[in-house]
């Protein structure tokens, strides 16, 4: 312990390390923080299973935030309907899986579920992002660049989506079947140390799974295409692109169709989660939604992947240990994480 | 050296911006009564050791100095306070106002007046009066009314100097005023610096790309190269060095030299 | 002069079905209680109808102008407690009749006042009956409810009735009111039953639970059975039932599920409601369809007087028959007290639930009727 | 004299005079021009928004900052009084306990959320303020024992401010609105009509806190006017446009908009105390949803942002639309009636969605809010007179030579 | 000599309810580099953003390449072959000074060889390569806007006041650059108060006041004419240049 020097030898150096870890890698740190303190809080056993379902709830969150944060990033559009896209996603997946492939549902086979799965999400995203096309065009279009009026238009178009899937679908709740394939949970074999005996959600694998293969694509989309660049650029500046000989405004169609898209993925898998949906369900997601997309960095993925994997995990952790903190400690986490650095995680966009 | 105590000095002002280094060690001081013209290539680290002075930016390492007074800590407000002025390279107003109502709001900081809230602002003419003679005085008095957005740029500029002016300040700090000015109203603006430097506890200092400019003004030349202090002095020294010939006025020089030499 | 009943409820907004469900039930009780006429007594019936928007401060400016612009006799409320409770003021300083909808003990507790008849159950009633249905000596109990009055009350009433009957109750979990990911509770249930003595007669899990993400299904999900553990909850709206396709066998009480009772209110009202809406009555028609028959019984037993202290009087100690059975208003604290249905859960396919749509769920099977003399539904305004 | 009442800064527009005018009426002599109970509401409910607003439009409209945490402050006010009166019985010493003590606690809260805009940023800052006022939301509900949870509290206020506390008895009113449905319907009623709209005004002493509560809105309304026509609100103004060159002219910014925040928190608190007084009951719907947020933010941008005025006018429009938008859509589906979708979609419970499509339009049909728009009229059309008369006056100077 | 490439007939603009232009006549002669001078709020930015169908334009019409181009949004015009530096620059800030650039490249990747003469002309660009735009100094940001304009080849250029700000050494280079694009059948509108710069470049020469063109001809007949100049242009500075 008495080290005569502590500023050479191996300590200085891991210090050094730490410290640059730090300022470069806030998302890394805060996790294994986070996953380090919840382990000495509880037994490895518990640890164990809070830590991967809040992994699968964190992804989970990830699919509603990141068109979101897409959005915001790429376009600087807050769209605060997004929640009503979510409910969109729900009701039309639900509908898909009651209705036309309700045949598949029933069947126990994991083929011929996800015959009804895959359907049923990517007919949530269609009609998800048709809408979302109407919705630019028709509400945010004229609003683009001043953030206040986006607020207010998009709570408006928000109430208006909403009714309208009342008028649809009617005001009750809709239980939504949830394929035979992912009811239950897998069991992990006894003989196995540690963790044998545990249970995990089989929902929850699918939705780590899909969660992880999403923010994949997305990654890859904007960093290796050109198309990162250009949206960026217009946020700033839609002007100087257009100067450049660019159809900003296609792009912008196109960036918010993509966002309401993985709304309604997003939607889809949460409804089929909750086996429960109702118009109003978007909303209610929307303060987490907001919470993670600022904690990552407004606008940033990657930020966003890492703010709702902590967000996920927290509210497992702390739902854990004193329940009735859960909401309260997301916001301090957020606010904790601004205070430390104000633009969030990973930060793209500066104020 | 201290015969005169500086009004202005910065002693090893360094300021870094990630590995690269904009201000490096930079000493100088300045006295009352004085006009000295800073040059130096595009990136030179002008623009930023301005911005360390003015409190915009905090240094790496290195202290400003008020008339003795260390200010390196203080805020941009309260340097303002203390008779540092500033006008900016890239124009930098209050948009949607109205000429006059941007050089009212200098005044009115000018007199300390900003924190009344129980009188009509409307019912200082003291205030609005000094506005309007500094408007003038740019020569801006017929846009008085027009907001800012609607100016043309080189009006724009003027109501920078106007606002500079209107601070009252002991230390003037001009970036480049006459940047985009047409050919004409150049000397009204250059006549009005000049006229700055007859009172003598002012101190100036000016940024600027224009020789001809530079040479009819200066009573002493800084350059900066690479954010470091290469070369001090006399106009004419300075100008005719090759320090700065070379890494300021280009080799070719046929351009410059034909203003010179005009 | 006609009588006048104004239903203040949300027509619009989250809980708009269950005010629209209140709503049929009402017109079909009057349409049942009259014969078709709307009349009682000779007096017409005139049904208003407001909409709270869901939205407290709203509802009690409705049920002011109602009492003083419409001139209602009766105004029957809202589903949710919160307005519900809103709303009870006015009715004493109007000095007229309400019959709130929601389920807070405190309606008939400590907010009640001597113009406030509740004809739908209140949360106990709802806790100790399902005690009943399962409480028996060796029986463990651990509860999870939402952390506000509703739950820790129902919970309240659920453990006394339980150790009544000589169950134990082991662990109680409270959630936020909105949560919606339950696998740390869970875990902590599970905890609290796994290996626990003396629970031969079988250990549960109990939950109260207030709209729509039911926490029961997770649970099910982490496989309680590894543990012994089996689920018991109340009845449900029939969407919520679609969900309890998950746990087959599971048991508790209810107060009503349209298959459950035997009466000839029920049978005319269960023809009536698919003949006209071609679906199932749900929970909260059979409510409404309650609420008018009350209303018709008071009526006709004042004699056709709507005069407050005439209805007071006659509502006091009302028996009067209902789609859920008989029922009868106790004087002390305005409170209607019914039997109510043990049920165990079956899992079926039906397409006679919904209009559009058949779905494979959880249908309660009748295991027998909890009669008034078996619980002991406690009187809390006093 | 008015001009100094009003700070110099007049309406500028007549039609806007005329309605602030008739606004005005309406408030003052409400109770007797309008009979029932909703009515009453509805004009209480102006008079609370335009504090709220207009205290939020200083923040918003004047120092472009957008804070979603207002409804917090709105709801430390509400509950302020009405835990006052829970633990100190009816008396005006509760009520002045509670708000005092919300006042305090708002002013502590503001003093934050200001010191924490200066560390995080713009639309940053407008979302971690969304999250706080919702965390503060989900706090006060899950402290129900002492806030009631979802289920709020009631207001027994004094008896001087109750239903049951008759200062004066039988005063006549005037129903306007049904006397005007007569002349334009059946005009050879008339007499009739006249005769019918006089009613009797159960002067209480609700109608007493109806007056309490529309003073204090007008004298609040002035103060906020003179304050941003001071050199204090021009400064706001500078801070609006551009910090960065406020800062550079020496202004301390930071202790502007603190003070800013603080002010406005402050107005807000008040505004929840009043409205807990008017309304005798609180809950966390009513007072600190996020909902109610999106409400002021709409008020505040209808009416027309950085125009104080539009607080008024915005308040206006908004509370009589919520309140009475069902009705004319009852009446419009019973005239109508039509089936199948386009039936649902203007049955009364669907009333939401026009609502929405007013929202929409709103933002959209006035951009700088309703009084913008009426200025920027105003304004043309007196440039077009201008032109007129030159033109006239040019062509009257013609024929004379 | 071939006709103009860009011709403006009777152009007249407004910005909002103002009426800015009153009637532009110009023309820029295909391969050549025409000057627009004129004091402050003579019209000469205004002129270059209605050619980028940046403003409206209620009467007469814009001709380029013998296409009418009035009605034209801007990136059409762009992509017709038009390139435009902003007399504020327009970079984007949070981007690199790579991707601004890479930007500008259209048609796909950028060709190196241009590069390489761009960085010569603008070393800093190729220093500061892969950091934000926004922290370039005044001058720097300049160059890259410039460097922006002629990262592809483009028929026409149309450049507002791109020496403001710039170290005389830098003008010198830039000067140089013009004379190559000419030298590459490069047609440029330049709006320039440098007399001097101007001069040397220029061979058209138009001056605005008050949104109409008030004179245009030669450069050469204009840099001999000082009573010329002190009347457009109110050079008594720069008469003794
Ligand atoms: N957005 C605007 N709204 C109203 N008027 C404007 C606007 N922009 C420019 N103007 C007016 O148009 C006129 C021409 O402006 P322009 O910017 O074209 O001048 P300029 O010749 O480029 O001047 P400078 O040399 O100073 O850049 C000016 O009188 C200016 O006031
Ligand atoms: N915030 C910043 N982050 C990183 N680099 C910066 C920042 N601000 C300035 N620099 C760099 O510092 C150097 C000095 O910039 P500065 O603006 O002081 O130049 P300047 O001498 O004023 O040049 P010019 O004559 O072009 O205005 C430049 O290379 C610039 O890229
Ligand atoms: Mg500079
Ligand atoms: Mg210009």
């Amino acid at each position: 312990m008495s080290q005569a020097n502590p500023s050479v030898g191996p300590w200085a150096l891991w210090r050094d390390r730490l410290l640059k870890l730090q300022s470069d890698k806030p998302h890394l740190v805060l996790l294994g923080l986070m996953l380090f303190l919840a382990f000495l809080a509880m037994d490895p056993a518990t640890w164990f299973v809070l830590t991967i379902s809040g992994m699968a709830m964190g992804t989970m969150l990830f699919l509603m935030a990141s068109g979101m944060t897409l959005t915001f990033g790429l376009m600087s559009v807050l769209n605060l309907a997004h929640g009503a896209f979510i409910s969109l996603g729900a009701f039309v997946g639900a509908v898909m899986l009651t209705g036309a492939l309700g045949v598949y549902t029933v069947s126990p086979s994991l083929g011929w579920n996800l015959l009804a799965i895959l359907p049923a999400l990517f007919a949530a995203m269609a009609v998800a992002g048709v809408v979302g096309w109407l919705f630019e065009v028709i509400v945010i279009k004229p609003v683009y660049g001043d953030h206040l009026k986006q607020i207010l238009v998009t709570v408006g178009g928000s109430i208006v989506l909403i009714q309208l899937i009342e008028v649809t679908w009617g005001a009750n709740e809709i239980p939504v079947p949830r394929p035979g394939a992912l009811r239950g949970a897998f069991v992990i074999e006894d003989w196995v140390p540690l963790i044998g005996g545990l249970v995990m959600e089989k929902f929850r694998m699918v939705a780590l799974l899909l969660g992880l293969t999403v923010y994949g694509l997305m990654l890859w989309v904007i960093d290796r295409t050109r198309l990162g660049i250009l949206v960026r650029a217009g946020v700033e500046n839609r002007e100087m692109v257009e100067i450049q000989g660019y159809r900003i405004g296609l792009l912008f169609l196109g960036v918010f169709i993509a966002g309401s898209a993985l709304a309604g993925l997003g939607g889809a898998m949460w409804g089929m989660y909750r086996e429960i949906i109702t118009a109003h369900m978007g909303e209610e997601l929307m303060i987490s939604v907001i919470v993670i997309i600022i904690l990552g960095g407004l606008g940033s993925i990657r930020g966003c992947f890492y703010g709702a994997l902590l967000v996920g995990l927290i509210n497992l952790y702390i739902g854990y240990i004193e329940p009735r903190l859960a909401a309260v400690a997301t916001v301090g986490l957020m606010v904790g994480v601004l205070m430390w650095r104000p633009q969030g995680l990973i930060p793209v966009i500066k104020v | 050296m201290a015969d005169q105590q500086a009004v202005l000095e910065t002693r090893s002002l360094t300021i870094q911006f990630g590995g690269h280094v904009a201000v490096d060690e930079v000493s100088c001081a300045f006295q009352a009564g004085t006009l000295t013209t800073i040059i130096g290539p595009n990136g030179a680290g002008k623009t930023t050791w301005f911005n360390l002075i003015s409190g915009q930016l905090t240094p790496s390492s290195g202290q400003v100095l008020l008339a003795g007074e260390d200010i390196s800590n203080l805020s941009t407000e309260a340097r303002t306070d203390k008779g540092l002025g500033r006008a900016f390279q890239l124009t930098n107003l209050f948009p949607n106002l109205s000429a006059l109502e941007n050089v009212r709001l200098a005044v009115a900081s000018r007199y300390r007046i900003g924190h009344v809230f129980w009188q009509r602002a409307s019912l200082r003419r003291d205030i609005e009066d000094r506005a309007r003679h500094y408007l003038d005085f740019v020569r801006l008095g017929h846009r008085a009314d027009t907001p800012v957005s609607y100016l043309p740029h080189g009006d724009q500029r003027k109501l920078e100097v106007a606002l500079l002016m209107a601070l009252e300040p002991h230390v003037f700090m001009f970036d480049e005023p006459t940047a985009g000015m047409s050919v004409d109203e150049v000397p009204v603006i250059l006549d009005l610096i000049a006229n700055l430097k007859k009172q003598d506890d002012k101190l100036i200092l000016l940024v600027e790309h224009k020789m001809d400019v530079v040479r009819s003004l200066s009573d002493r030349i800084v350059v900066l190269h690479h954010g470091q202090l290469v070369a001090d002095g006399e106009p004419a020294e300075i100008i005719a060095s090759p320090v700065v010939q070379e890494a300021y006025l280009g080799t070719s020089a046929d351009a410059p030299t034909e203003e010179a030499s005009a | 002069d006609s009588i006048r009943v104004a239903h203040v409820s949300q027509f619009s907004g989250p809980l708009a079905a269950y005010g629209e469900q209140l709503n049929v039930g009402l017109r079909l009780g009057f349409e049942y209680a009259t014969d078709g006429t709307m009349q009682i007594q000779g007096r017409d019936l005139e049904l208003l109808r407001k909409d709270t928007q869901n939205d407290p401060a709203r509802a009690r400016a409705l049920a002011e102008e109602a009492y003083a612009e419409d001139d209602a006799h009766i105004v029957v409320g809202t589903v949710a407690s919160g307005v519900a409770l809103a709303m009870l003021p006015i009715a004493e300083e109007y000095e007229r009749i309400m019959m709130p909808e929601g389920v807070a003990d405190a309606i008939t507790g400590a907010e009640w006042n001597r113009y406030i008849f509740r004809v739908g159950r209140n949360s106990s009633q709802d806790a100790i009956s399902n005690a009943v249905a399962i409480g028996q000596p060796g029986v463990c109990v651990s509860t999870i409810a939402q952390d506000y009055a509703f739950g820790r009350d129902g919970v309240a009433a659920y453990r006394q009735a339980m150790e009544a009957e000589g169950g134990e109750i082991v662990h109680e979990e409270y959630l936020p009111t909105d949560a919606t990911d339950f696998t740390a509770a869970a875990q902590r249930l599970f905890n609290s039953l796994e290996g626990r003595e003396g629970c031969e007669e079988g250990k549960y899990i109990f939950s109260i639970w207030a709209g729509a993400a039911n926490p029961l299904g997770r649970i099910q999900d982490l496989q309680p059975e590894r543990y012994g553990i089996q689920l018991t909850s109340g009845g449900n709206i029939l969407p919520a039932l679609v969900n309890y396709a998950d746990f087959p066998g599971m048991q508790g009480a209810t107060f009503y599920y349209y298959e459950l009772p035997d009466n000839e209110v029920n049978d005319w009202f269960v023809e009536q409601h698919f003949e006209q809406h071609n679906e199932a009555p749900d929970f909260f028609t059979a409510q409404g369809f309650a609420q008018a028959m009350a209303i018709t019984a008071a009526i006709e037993k004042s004699g056709g007087s709507t005069d407050v202290e005439d209805l007071i009087d006659a509502l006091r100690g009302l028996d009067f028959e209902t789609p859920k059975g008989r029922m009868h208003i106790r004087a002390e604290d305005h409170q209607a007290l019914q039997a109510m249905y043990h049920f165990e859960n079956v899992v079926e396919e039906r397409s006679d639930w919904f209009s559009d749509r058949t779905v494979t769920a959880g249908v309660p099977h009748l295991r027998g009727v909890i009669d008034l003399e078996d619980m002991d539904i406690p009187i809390l305004n006093q | 004299m008015l001009q100094s009442i009003l700070s110099g800064d007049l309406p500028r527009s007549r039609v806007l005079s005329v309605a602030l005018i008739a606004i005005l009426i309406a408030l003052a002599l409400g109770p007797f021009l309008f009979p029932g109970t909703r009515a009453f509401a509805t004009l209480g409910m102006i008079c609370v928004f335009i504090i709220v607003v207009a205290a939020y439009d200083l923040m918003l409209g004047y120092t472009h900052i957008v804070s979603f945490a207002h409804t917090m402050f709105f709801g430390i006010g509400a509950y302020g009084v009405a835990l006052g009166i829970g633990h100190f019985g009816s008396g005006f010493g509760a009520i002045f306990i509670g708000i005092l003590g919300a006042l305090l606690l708002s002013a502590a809260l503001a003093l934050l959320l200001g010191l924490l805009s200066l560390r995080v940023k713009a639309i940053f800052f407008a979302l971690v303020t969304l999250a706080v006022a919702f965390a503060f939301l989900s706090v006060v509900t899950q402290m129900y024992h002492i806030t009631g949870g979802e289920d709020g509290l009631r207001v027994r206020v004094p008896r001087e401010l109750g239903p049951a506390f008759r200062p004066l008895d039988s005063v006549t009113g005037f129903d306007l609105f049904g006397f005007l449905g007569v002349l334009f319907t059946q005009p050879w009623n008339l007499v009739d009509g006249f005769r019918d709209a006089f009613f009797t005004v159960r002067f209480t002493g609700r109608t007493l806190m109806y007056y309490a509560l529309f003073l204090f809105a007008g004298v609040i309304f002035l103060f906020l006017l003179r304050l941003v026509n001071s050199p204090f609100g021009r400064v706001l103004q500078a801070i609006r446009e551009n910090e960065f060159r406020a800062q550079a002219l020496g202004y301390r910014t930071v202790l502007y908009r603190t003070a800013v925040v603080i002010l406005s928190a402050l107005l807000t608190t008040f505004a929840g105390a009043l409205f807990a007084l008017f309304n005798r009951y609180v809950n966390p719907e009513n007072t600190l949803n996020f909902e109610l947020m999106i409400f002021i933010l709409l008020m505040c941008v209808l009416g027309g942002m950085g125009t104080l005025y539009g607080a008024i006018i915005g308040a206006v429009v908004f509370v009589v639309a919520q309140n009475y938008l069902q009705d004319v859509l009852g009446a419009l589906s019973e005239a109508v009636n039509v089936g199948g979708f386009v039936g649902s979609l203007i049955e009364p419970s669907h009333w939401l969605l026009w609502f929405g499509l007013l929202f929409v339009a709103s933002v959209y049909f006035f951009p700088s809010g309703i009084v913008g728009q009426l200025r920027i009229w105003a304004r043309r059309r007196e440039v077009q007179q201008a032109v007129a008369e030159r033109q006239a006056e040019s062509s009257a100077r013609e024929r004379l030579t | 000599m071939s006709e103009p490439i860009l011709t403006l007939t009777g152009v007249h603009a407004d910005i909002d309810q103002y009426h800015i232009l009153h009637g532009i006549e110009l023309q820029v002669p295909r391969g050549e580099l025409t000057v627009l001078l004129g004091r402050n709020g003579a019209g000469k930015s205004t002129t270059l953003r209605t050619i980028m169908g940046l403003t409206k334009v209620p009467r007469g019409s814009v001709t380029f390449n013998g296409k009418e181009i009035t009605s034209w949004s801007t990136s059409r015009i762009a992509r017709a072959g038009i390139a435009f530096v902003p007399e504020n620059m327009g970079i984007f800030g949070q981007l690199t000074v790579r991707e601004n650039l890479v930007l500008a490249g259209t048609h796909g990747p950028l060709d190196q060889s241009r590069l390489d003469w761009l960085f010569d002309l603008f070393p800093p660009l190729k220093k500061f390569w892969d950091r934000p735009a926004g922290n370039l100094s005044g001058g720097q940001k300049q160059m890259l806007a410039i460097a922006r304009a002629m990262v592809e080849p483009r028929d026409l250029l149309l450049v507002d006041e791109p020496t403001k700000g710039l170290a005389p050494a830098i003008i010198d280079d830039l000067a140089t650059a013009f004379e190559e694009l000419k030298a590459r059948e490069v047609s440029i509108l330049l709006v320039e108060q440098n007399f001097s710069f101007s001069r040397r470049l220029g061979q058209t020469v138009a001056v605005m006041n008050d949104g109409q063109v008030v004179h245009s001809g030669t450069m050469a007949e204009l840099a001999q004419d000082s009573t010329l100049q002190q009347d457009l242009l109110g050079l008594g500075l720069g008469a003794h240049q």
